[in-house]
């Protein structure tokens, strides 16, 4: 009867993400009692162990958390220096252009602005450390906020943040189109 | 009436058409065009009663509508003496091909809409932080400023300006209103030339709106319109109540 | 023999994410050839559709990416961040459709089939990343020409275009028509 759930448990885990949901938050979920759930979140434990699977479910500090087994890090170390562009994507570069302009500032914000989501673009700008989590916003949630880092500086040759050319108003960039007419094919984001 | 739920969400003229066509069930390749052209007109009336806008495209399509009407009516008229050259072809036919073609496009809007229902259930999660595997980040060469710059410019080109959103239309000049000034304009001229009803500079709306307007008045038997050969100008003539043509 | 390797398949998987990795990518850090591992991610497929999985694996624009199962997605929408899509308005979905089947194309050709004016839907398209410039038309003015972006077979989970589903015969769609008729109170655009 419980393995009937265990789906959808893991389907929550793998949405959740590095934050993890405690037996509270998943038993509300699911409609389960708490201790139900707790007895789910073995369960699937266990089929996670019995096959050889690529995840495990941990919990740590009262949450329960979807991770890849300790066994496959090698492959993991593989995946992190396997592709390293020495150039920024076109997302990549206008997600660092409005943190740069804009931070303190939201993945959320970041991506009302460019009408995409921009997840990756700002994985890959953490990961070569030219944006950093500055914050969190007091908002539900306490999304993280994103500013530039010393880096960032260095990499764009500027001493400080007010080095930063000031931006045209808004209503001057159309008349400026022509400047900037040359396009790059857009990658995808 | 039914009409106000329906009217805003014709996503133009062909749309609009096509759900008469359904709604009638018509053979799309027979339409009866006096039908639907009566009944389009409804649909514009009833958008005027409640003050929509109408968009110019549906007074185009009106203005269509009405021509191939009025061709499909010409070589019953005895007083037209002879059938336009290209007579043998069915006047309805360009717009039924308009029609076909958009009804593939508006299959293929469903199809993307259910595949987007379909693709809204699924979730993904964020890409793990793969810093821990790493030793260090590889360094960037460095870069102009402006590489960063021409990034944020060009953004700003593409997204819209949304929050500026004043939306400019333009000026809806409706059939009747137009009838009054036809009618004000032969009070004083008795008769005149189509042309020379159009006000100076007329733009497409207002040409549209003409005709149609003049349209109308031969409806109502308050003018009549001659022709002395094929394509020849137009000439408008006023009837008042005393002289009945 | 191809059991052993689902695993660390699961494991690069769940770690890219939402970036998604593509067979040639997988096949590197498992130092597997590229047909063998075509195998193995099928073989993954299949095993999450056997057991009452909460994942399922998918190929979007020739990325194979982990994802939960549509039939969950009820749990999913109870947690409360997860983000609520934007549906495109029935002209923005008309424009989209055109583009799909008919690019590149300018916007002179998009108003033709639709019989009225589209900037609006192909600005909101253009900014949600969905069609992009892919050229300009050898004509007066210029006109570009736009085509679908990779973010567009993402967001409609095709794996390419030639995964569109073919249009009827002119004279078959209206056998189709009550398909679209239920209308939905969704903005014109």
């Amino acid at each position: 009867m419980l393995l009937n759930v265990t789906g959808p448990l893991e389907a929550l885990l793998f949405a959740a993400g590095s934050e993890g949901l405690t037996t509270e938050e998943l038993a509300d979920v699911l409609q389960l009692g708490v201790e139900e759930t707790r007895q789910l979140c073995l369960e699937l434990q266990k089929q996670y162990d019995e096959r050889s699977a690529g995840l495990a479910l941990v919990e740590f500090a009262g949450s329960w958390q979807l991770v890849t087994r300790p066994e496959h890090a090698i492959y993991l170390r593989r995946l992190a220096h396997t592709p390293v562009a020495t150039q920024l994507s076109t997302a990549a570069l206008e997600v660092l252009s409005i943190v740069a302009y804009r931070q303190p500032i939201s993945r959320a914000e970041i991506e009302d602005v460019r009408g995409v989501k921009s997840d990756r673009a700002i994985a890959t700008l953490v990961h070569r450390r030219l944006i950093t989590e500055v914050g969190r916003q007091n908002a539900p949630g306490r999304p993280i906020l994103y500013g530039t880092t010393d880096t960032f500086l260095q990499t764009f040759g500027l001493r400080s943040l007010e080095d930063l050319p000031p931006l045209p108003e808004m209503s001057d960039v159309s008349l400026d189109l022509s400047l900037f007419e040359q396009r790059t094919s857009v990658p995808r984001d | 009436m039914a009409y106000e739920i329906v009217l805003d969400t014709f996503s133009g003229p062909l749309d609009l058409l096509l759900h008469l066509i359904q709604k009638h069930e018509i053979d799309i390749h027979d339409i009866p065009i006096a039908l639907v052209t009566e009944q389009y007109m409804q649909y514009l009336r009833a958008m005027e009663e409640l003050s929509l806008e109408i968009a110019s495209e549906f007074i185009v399509m009106a203005a269509t509508l009405l021509a191939i009407k009025s061709r499909m009516l010409l070589p019953r008229q005895s007083q037209q003496q002879e059938e336009l050259p290209d007579s043998d072809e069915d006047p309805r036919e360009q717009l039924v091909q308009q029609l076909l073609e958009y009804q593939r496009c508006k299959w293929a809007a469903a199809r993307l809409q259910e595949l987007e229902r379909r693709q809204s259930l699924v979730f993904s999660r964020e890409p793990m932080d793969l810093r821990p595997y790493t030793p260090e980040a590889p360094p960037l060469p460095e870069m102009s400023m402006w590489v960063l710059v021409d990034a944020y410019r060009a953004l700003m080109r593409r997204v819209p300006p949304q929050h500026q959103s004043a939306q400019i239309t333009g000026t809806v000049i409706s059939v009747e209103e137009m009838m009054e000034w036809v009618l004000q304009r032969l009070q004083r001229w008795q008769r005149c030339n189509f042309y020379d009803l159009l006000p100076v500079d007329s733009a497409r709306e207002e040409l549209v709106s003409t005709f149609l307007a003049v349209l109308e008045l031969v409806k109502e038997r308050r003018v009549v319109c001659t022709q002395a050969s094929p394509f020849a100008d137009i000439e408008v003539v006023l009837l008042d109540g005393r002289a009945t043509a």
